[in-house]
């Protein structure tokens, strides 16, 4: 058994569920999610127990393709988030009346695919037929399951589609020059490429094109709020949680091991990148006026820090990045998912008409306050772990790194809470409020034990990704090249 | 076996706060309340044995627990250390928790959400009891953001009060300004030293130290100054000094008895706590220490002065509050860090005293916290008046109530070290006399200015509410006696952790004997004052609209908050309006520009495709003509 | 060689059939044909022979791209007889035609002789001539017929007198003995004045800038089956044999030459892609997508050698996959008096499948994986990076974007707008010929070492 | 024969044709009758016969004559063709003007 079983269970769950009906088609879905979920942990045993899960195909000679998918403890972590968010995300959708539910479905399990298959694949070219792939599941979701005035929404999903689908061409661009350099597409060999540094900062640029848009780093992030606020909640889960991690852990894979001369001639200016969006994106957030825009606009935020981690080259910056896409995954889905909540109750997204739930829906205000929580990093919470280890390595760098990263504390915390006074305390509300049902309950109970479970014991996880994150490391700073 | 303890330490309250989120509501009417109680209770005897132990034995219990996460060189362990610092703590905090909680019983009697409350208030116990005592910096931080959330949860409790929710978010903010400094603090200790634990940080810096050059140790040294100013930054924001104090009479909004507890006894002496615990950085730092003690003595003058003209019962309360906290960093600042617990204990007690004795005023006017519709109380409820009076009087150093010792030792370090820090303490404490004491006299004496309808239900609280108040009041009488001038228990018991001091102990000569004197005369002129203003005069303060001048500015807190709002809050929300109305409509505007630009061509271009047979042909041939003679040109044909 | 011959006997019976009264029978009888011409000519596979006199040459190259032709033309004929169901008595002319048509383009790609090459492009465009004005009664079906003949017989012109100078230089109409004498040293101007001529005439039968003005009005004109031929069939035809030409007589091509296709290429690419953004009219749509596509193409040509597989790869993915979008937009406008957008509204509520082969095939044609789209443009961007030529492969990139613009708006419309008419069932024929068409599509998509292995 | 060409220059004759066949290619341009741009392009491929005669006499190669025949027998079925679809136009527009074929544009 190998990863392979995992991607080949998401795509079956994919045609299943749009084989088993519109009525049968999220129960389908939900069981493929938690039968790919438990191989993936499986798989991730197999991998602790120091056997190789890795697996390499020859797809063809000529071109060199490999199939190749990589067992390491960076992408069996990001599988995982995968795995594991999928279940959450279809369960939050239980109880929403969901027209053509077997395409919906289809089209989440089909994303979870692609989005798998981006984290695991060592091979170039595999790699990017992923990362295109797992773009058109969510545009369709986007585009049909969405919300809001149809020309509104047809205009932020087709510019969305458009940004990023441009953004990854030059990254397919500078793969097809690494091929022609190193006849192959493989991983291990395009990062013992011995590259001038022009061409590296080529190479550099081209990737974060793809990444910047992807994640996104500001100003290039015009697409993300609006797309987070049409997309129907799901989307936007699987947008903010897992999609918008594959440009980070693309970042760590692909970027810094194939131009490590560019990544630390332009270390500096890729770091105020990071920190130009938490700034940027928690000042924006401070004035939201709709809910969903509010948390993109923190996402946007918090993906900043990360990128600012990853950007700085040293362990805790790379191992930081990883804890907090982790925590940062399932913080945002539990967000979101008391978002869309609040949005299916009260019908509105605006914030100033919310408000006074408090009273009425107790269970969910523990939840939701529990997951403002983590989203402003309490200690003992997953994501304080995560941001603590990148502010340091932010500290490592420049103390003024830090302190301005660290402001996501301040102003993190200011943006959260006072949506959530608004949006949950006051007088009571004048409209019925039903507290959360069984399935958004249990989602938000797992997201809750993941948080605090991690938050307290990191450790499971920092092993599991410490040999990569040090091989990565090597790759970096260790000059050319060896492997 | 010690690991065991200790988690029943730690856990008691993490278990009754689990217990009353799941089940409190089931548990009976006053069910919650008493789980709760119970369950600090448990804490209090664990402590208590151990604070036994440590008298005998002096030494420390230290237990890993686990280890949590690492960075850098840095390896993390959720750690408790119990020494005497930290026993020292635990005893006021477990011990004032528990009567705090059995007041709230009946306090909270009546709320519908009061499963919660005790709920909080027990989480709030774990995270005090975490804060004091972890090993290392890193657990203390997450003790210290805790409280900070209960904190946060606990003024809020109310939550139907927009104000209120204003005024917990306020809180956590302004704490979380500090947390950061913190933050950076400890990054720097972590950077510096490879580790945070408090056993191990001052061997590393010796030993870096002794490696280094002349040079470079000034360098060594000027860099852990800053970690001392970070960390300082954090406690300011804790323990509620300039500039961030504001949030803390703010904080009054949340019930009584959480002011009482968090807001005067435990969670604001948080940062003399760490500054304590982190001495031997801070004494490396004199600079830093200069810092905090000039912050200090402002911030306790600048707070008695507000504190002087306040109408609400509990606002008097907080400024005083901060104003003594000021004086605690004063001590810290000079150096006396015994001398500044000695005074979070008596603080603690009398405060503690004073809140609840507010708490049962209030209780019996229904909510009705201004001082000028009371008055003429003592006649209802003469057990809150009696307790009340005695800790007004330990607050104003009136011998030989607790804060009079605790209050002199300060002034006296201040007066060997630094004559105008001693002035400004001295004026601070007069005013304290002052406000405390109007306090008294508006509230207790004359006659009762309320509505008749509260004069009809006016009583003495029940027990559940006066025996905490008499515990505390007899505490806040005698427990000056743990340092009693020239025989300090305290100074002893604390002395393997701080060391041997360089100021050691006064020894009582004239000066000091004088300088007594000097502070108790000061006492009773400020209630002197407040007699003949008050009771003699029978002024009441005017209602709001009245005060002029220096009066107005006084009672408007000079306006401070107004000030933040203009000069942080305003701007900042300005400019995310501005990113978010004219920035990222721009910015995307920029990114539709080009597909309107590409558009725009397409349609030009439309024009250029006539359908006429002619034009296609011209083009035809143009193109030909200009393929050749490029080709010509270029001489390759 | 045997194809050839078929493939034009094929197109006499259908003409006999029609005279047996056997009218029903033409189309299938036609696709049985071409299936056992298609046999015939992938039996040729690795043969490397000549025939009458070097007349026509069969080598893999020949035999890769007839049987695309062959394919595709099996493809296109089979829905004749719904499209013509109004006129089905000249059923018989309409197939035999687009069957001879079929043996010009075997003749294009497999010619050994500059004569055979000369017939071949015409047979291949008076059958285009006629089929494009094959509606009479329609004045824009004229028109397209119209210009069509007119700059279609201009252009031939200009081959014609390309071939002359050639032949005025070498001595010879033979292709093998062409490329000996080219590479002697000395070789008068006339020779390369011939192949610029030639060039400019291939260039308009693939519909590059600036001599592409033809193509939308043209493609718009014409009955939509026609469309679709000329806009898979007959574009991959000539781009082949513009290649078969240029590599055929081993025409040293010079840098400054290979400037020329290289702003070539970039002007059709962008000037395609930015028309098409703005077409209301899916015909017309597609049709600057096929000039931007030419401009694609074009990129192979950087570098001669070893590219003709990129180009097959990528000529048979775009054919097959507007083939099948061909298939759905005939369906869709089958009963409507145009092909304008706003048909195709709803109707992916209306019918999914066809839908989704629509969409599948724009994507494929936008190049996004794992259709054989992305595979073929990628080999030819690597083919371009390889070839040392950049900025091609960034002006490919950027439009490549702009593309996505007007594929997409195809797909909004069918998925997002509500339907103007009641749902009527599809015919089940377009239905196939479309999955056909896109599951090659996709199995190209599986094997992209035909990049580079075929020929 | 081959003395005359010798006399004249093969040059010669390709000027000539150039110049005919430019004739041809300014009649496409210039007029707007159909059958004078037919007539035209006529000029323009006969032209190229011309050469192509020249060439064959040139290289004392048969080859190019044969070609004459192949693409005067072209030349003959695409007038065929084009005049059919000119009958149709007419029919429909009462006009040969190709200035009139502006339906397709944009």
């Amino acid at each position: 058994m190998d990863v392979s079983i995992v991607l080949i269970l998401l795509f079956a769950g994919a045609l299943l569920s749009f084989l088993s009906g519109d009525k049968w088609a999220s129960k389908t879905a939900l069981l493929t999610s938690v039968v790919a979920l438990g191989a993936s942990w499986l798989v991730l045993c197999k991998h602790n127990a120091k056997e190789v899960v890795g697996v390499s195909y020859l797809w063809s000679q000529k071109p060199n393709i490999h199939v190749a998918l990589s067992g390491d403890g960076l992408s069996l972590a990001m599988l995982m988030l995968t795995t594991a968010l999928l279940p959450l995300i279809i369960l939050s959708t239980f109880g929403r009346n969901i027209q053509n539910a077997k395409s919906f479905y289809s089209l989440i399990m089909f994303m979870g695919f692609a989005m798998a298959g981006t984290f695991l694949a060592l091979d170039g070219f595999v790699y990017y037929i992923f990362w295109e792939l797992a773009l058109i599941p969510i545009y369709f979701i986007a585009l049909l399951w969405g919300s809001g005035e149809h020309k509104d929404r047809q205009r932020a999903v087709v510019k969305f589609f458009i940004y990023t689908f441009a953004g990854s061409l030059f990254m397919l661009a500078a793969f097809a020059y690494l091929y022609t350099k190193a006849g192959s597409f493989m991983w291990t060999d395009l990062a013992k490429l011995d590259l001038s540094k022009t061409e590296q900062i080529w190479i550099f640029l081209a990737f974060f094109a793809a990444y910047a848009i992807k994640i996104p780093l500001i100003p290039f992030h015009t697409w993300q709020a609006a797309v987070y606020e049409k997309a129907p909640t799901a989307g936007t889960m699987l947008l903010s949680g897992i999609m918008l991690k594959m440009g980070l852990y693309s970042i760590l894979r692909w970027q810094l091991p194939i131009a490590p001369l560019a990544a630390k001639s332009f270390m500096v200016i890729f770091i105020w990148f990071g920190l130009a969006g938490v700034l940027y994106g928690s000042v924006v957030a401070l004035r939201q006026k709709n809910l969903k825009k509010l948390l993109a606009y923190s996402s946007l935020a918090h993906v900043g820090l990360i990128a600012a981690g990853a950007y700085t080259l040293n362990k805790d910056g790379l191992s930081g990045a990883v804890l907090q896409m982790i925590s940062h995954g399932f913080a945002i889905v539990g967000l979101f998912l008391a978002a869309d909540i609040i949005i299916d109750r009260l019908q509105t997204r605006e914030i100033s008409e919310m408000g006074g739930i408090r009273s009425q829906a107790p269970k969910f205000t523990s939840m939701f306050m529990i997951m403002v929580l983590a989203s402003v990093a309490l200690p003992t919470t997953f994501n304080f772990v995560g941001e603590f280890t990148v502010l340091y390595s932010l500290f490592f760098k420049k103390v003024w790194f830090a302190i301005i990263g660290g402001l996501t504390i301040i102003l993190g915390a200011y943006y959260m809470l006072k949506m959530f006074q608004n949006v949950m305390l006051g007088e009571t509300n004048k409209k019925p409020f039903r507290d959360v049902s069984w399935s958004e309950g249990l989602t938000f109970s797992i997201i809750i034990a993941v948080t605090f479970f991690f938050g307290l014991y990191p450790k499971p996880i920092n092993d599991l990704i410490a040999p990569s994150i040090h091989q990565i490391m090597f790759l970096i700073h260790s000059g050319p090249r060896l492997l | 076996m010690d690991q065991t303890y200790i988690l029943l330490l730690l856990l008691a309250p993490l278990a009754g706060f689990i217990l009353n989120v799941f089940f409190g509501k089931k548990a009976g009417h006053n069910g919650a309340g008493y789980l709760a109680t119970f369950a600090v209770f448990i804490s209090f005897c664990v402590t208590l044995m151990y604070f036994l132990q440590i008298n005998k034995t002096a030494t420390p219990v230290q237990v890993n627990l686990f280890e949590w996460f690492s960075f850098g060189k840095v390896t993390v362990n959720m750690g408790i250390l119990l020494d005497q610092l930290s026993l020292l703590w635990l005893m006021f905090v477990t011990g004032i928790g528990t009567l705090i909680h059995l007041y709230s019983v009946s306090y909270m009697h009546d709320d519908e959400n009061r499963h919660k409350f005790f709920a909080y208030l027990n989480l709030f116990i774990f995270f005090m009891l975490l804060l004091v005592t972890g090993d290392n910096l890193l657990v203390m931080f997450i003790g210290w953001e805790g409280v900070g959330l209960c904190s946060y949860l606990l003024i809020g409790f109310w939550y139907k009060n927009q104000d209120y929710n204003d005024a917990a978010k306020k809180a956590f903010i302004m704490n979380r300004i500090g947390d950061l400094g913190f933050l950076i603090g400890m990054f720097i200790i972590a950077y510096l030293t490879k580790t945070l634990d408090y056993a191990q940080i001052p061997d590393a810096i010796k030993f870096k130290l002794s490696l280094l050059q002349e040079p470079q140790q000034m360098k060594f040294i000027s860099a852990l100054s800053i970690a001392a100013l970070a960390l300082f930054i954090g406690a300011c924001g804790k323990s509620a000094q300039i500039p961030l104090y504001t949030w803390l009479p703010d904080a009054m909004a949340g019930p009584t008895p959480v002011s009482a507890l968090i807001h005067a006894a435990t969670m604001v002496t948080a940062g003399i706590f760490m500054v304590t615990r982190m001495h031997f950085l801070f004494d490396l730092a004199p600079n830093v220490q200069n810092v905090i003690a000039i912050v200090g003595a402002v911030t306790s003058i600048v707070a008695a002065t507000i504190g002087l003209v306040q109408n609400d019962i509990k606002k008097v309360l907080a400024y005083s509050t901060v104003s003594q906290l000021g004086l605690m960093f004063l001590a810290l600042g000079l150096g006396a860090y015994e001398v500044a617990v000695f005074h979070v204990i008596t603080h603690a007690f009398f405060k503690a005293c004073l809140f609840l004795g507010s708490g049962s005023v209030i209780h019996a006017l229904h909510g009705e916290q201004d001082m000028r519709k009371m008055g003429a109380l003592k006649k209802w409820m003469p057990i809150t008046y009696i307790t009340f009076l005695i800790s007004s009087l330990a607050i104003s150093g009136i011998p030989p109530f607790s804060g009079f010792f605790s209050k002199d030792e300060i002034l006296m370090t201040a007066f060997h070290e630094n004559k105008v820090l001693y002035v400004i303490g001295s004026v601070a404490s007069i005013m304290t006399a002052f406000y405390m004491f109007r306090l008294l006299y508006l509230t207790f004496f004359k006659d009762f200015r309320g509505t008749e309808e509260q004069k009809h239900h006016l009583h003495e609280s029940p027990a559940l509410i006066t025996f905490p108040l008499i515990v505390l009041a007899i505490l806040a009488a005698i427990g000056g006696l743990i340092s009693f001038p020239g025989a300090s228990w305290l100074n002893q018991y604390l002395a393997p952790v701080l060391g041997a001091k360089e100021h050691g102990e006064h020894h009582l000569g004239t000066t000091e004997y004088a300088l007594m004197a000097v502070a108790v005369i000061g006492g009773l002129i400020g209630i002197g004052i407040a007699y003949a203003k008050y009771l003699k005069k029978g002024e009441v303060p005017p209602a709001d609209e009245e005060m002029t001048g220096l009066h107005k500015v006084l009672y408007h807190k000079y306006y401070i908050d107004e000030a933040y709002e203009f000069l942080f809050v305003k701007p900042i929300n300005a400019l995310s309006t501005f990113f978010r109305d004219t920035l990222e409509t721009a910015l995307s505007g920029f990114v539709y520009g080009f597909g309107k630009v590409t558009n725009a061509i397409g349609d030009q271009g439309r024009l250029l495709q006539n359908g006429s047979v002619g034009r296609y042909l011209f083009f035809f041939v143009m193109g030909m003509v200009a393929i050749v003679s490029y080709l010509f040109y270029n001489k390759i044909v | 060689m045997n194809t050839l011959l078929i493939i034009t006997g094929l197109g006499v019976l259908c003409l006999l059939l029609e005279i047996l009264n056997f009218r029903k029978g033409i189309v299938p009888f036609t696709v049985v044909g071409l299936l056992v011409a298609l046999g015939v000519t992938m039996n040729d596979y690795g043969l490397q022979k000549g025939f009458y006199g070097n007349m026509i040459v069969v080598n893999n190259f020949s035999v890769a791209f007839s049987s695309i032709f062959i394919v595709l033309a099996i493809l296109l004929i089979s829905m004749s007889d719904d499209f013509y169901r109004r006129e089905h008595a000249k059923i018989s002319d309409f197939v035999a035609i687009k069957v001879f048509m079929l043996a010009g383009a075997v003749a294009m790609v497999s010619f050994g002789n500059l004569s055979m090459f000369f017939l071949g492009i015409e047979v291949l465009s008076i059958s285009l001539y006629i089929l494009a004005a094959s509606n009479r009664m329609n004045v824009r079906s004229n028109e397209a017929g119209m210009k069509y003949f007119l700059l279609g017989s201009f252009a031939s012109g200009i081959i014609l007198f390309g071939i002359c100078l050639i032949y005025g230089a070498m001595g010879t109409f033979d292709i093998a003995e062409i490329s000996e004498l080219s590479s002697s040293a000395e070789l008068p101007d006339w020779f390369f004045i011939g192949i610029v001529l030639l060039t400019i005439g291939m260039l308009f039968k693939i519909a590059a800038v600036p001599f592409h003005f033809w193509a939308p009005d043209v493609y718009e004109g014409s009955p939509a089956l026609t469309t679709s031929i000329m806009s898979t069939l007959a574009k991959i035809v000539a781009i082949a044999t513009f290649y078969k030409l240029l590599t055929g007589m081993n025409a040293q091509l010079s840098v400054a030459y290979e400037w020329v296709l290289l702003s070539v290429s970039i002007a059709s690419m962008t000037l395609g892609n930015i028309m098409a953004l703005r077409q209301e009219n899916v015909k017309r749509m597609l049709a600057f997508s096929g000039i931007a596509h030419a401009g694609y193409m074009l990129m192979a040509f950087l570098n001669l050698a070893n590219s003709a597989s990129v180009l097959w790869y990528y000529a048979a993915a775009y054919a097959l996959a507007g083939v099948a979008a061909f298939a759905v937009v005939l369906n869709v406008c089958r009963d409507k008096q145009d092909e304008n957008i706003y048909n195709f509204n709803g109707f992916g509520k209306k019918h999914p499948v066809m839908a989704a082969l629509l969409t599948g095939a724009l994507l494929s044609m936008a190049g996004i994986p794992v259709f054989a789209g992305f595979f073929a443009k990628f080999g030819l961007f690597m083919h371009a990076i390889n070839a040392g030529y950049l900025v091609v492969v960034i002006a490919a990139v950027i439009n490549s974007i702009i593309s996505v613009g007007y594929y997409f708006k195809l797909i909004l419309a069918m998925y997002t707008k509500d339907a103007l008419d009641p749902v009527e069932n599809p015919k089940p024929i377009y239905v196939v010929v479309a999955a056909i068409a896109l599951l090659l599509n996709l199995a190209m998509g599986l094997f992209p070492s035909l990049v580079n292995n075929l020929i | 024969m081959g003395n005359v060409l010798n006399q004249i220059g093969i040059e010669n004759y390709i000027f000539l044709c150039v110049i005919l066949f430019s004739i041809g290619v300014f009649g496409v341009l210039y007029r707007r009758n159909a059958i004078i741009v037919f007539m035209s392009i006529e000029i323009m491929l006969n032209a190229v016969n011309l050469l192509f005669v020249a060439f064959s006499t040139y290289h004392q190669d048969a080859q190019g004559q044969v070609f004459v025949f192949f693409s005067m027998a072209v030349a003959a079925a695409e007038v065929a063709v084009g005049l059919a679809i000119l009958v149709s136009i007419f029919r429909n527009l009462n006009s040969i003007d190709i200035d009139n074929l502006k339906n397709l544009k944009g």
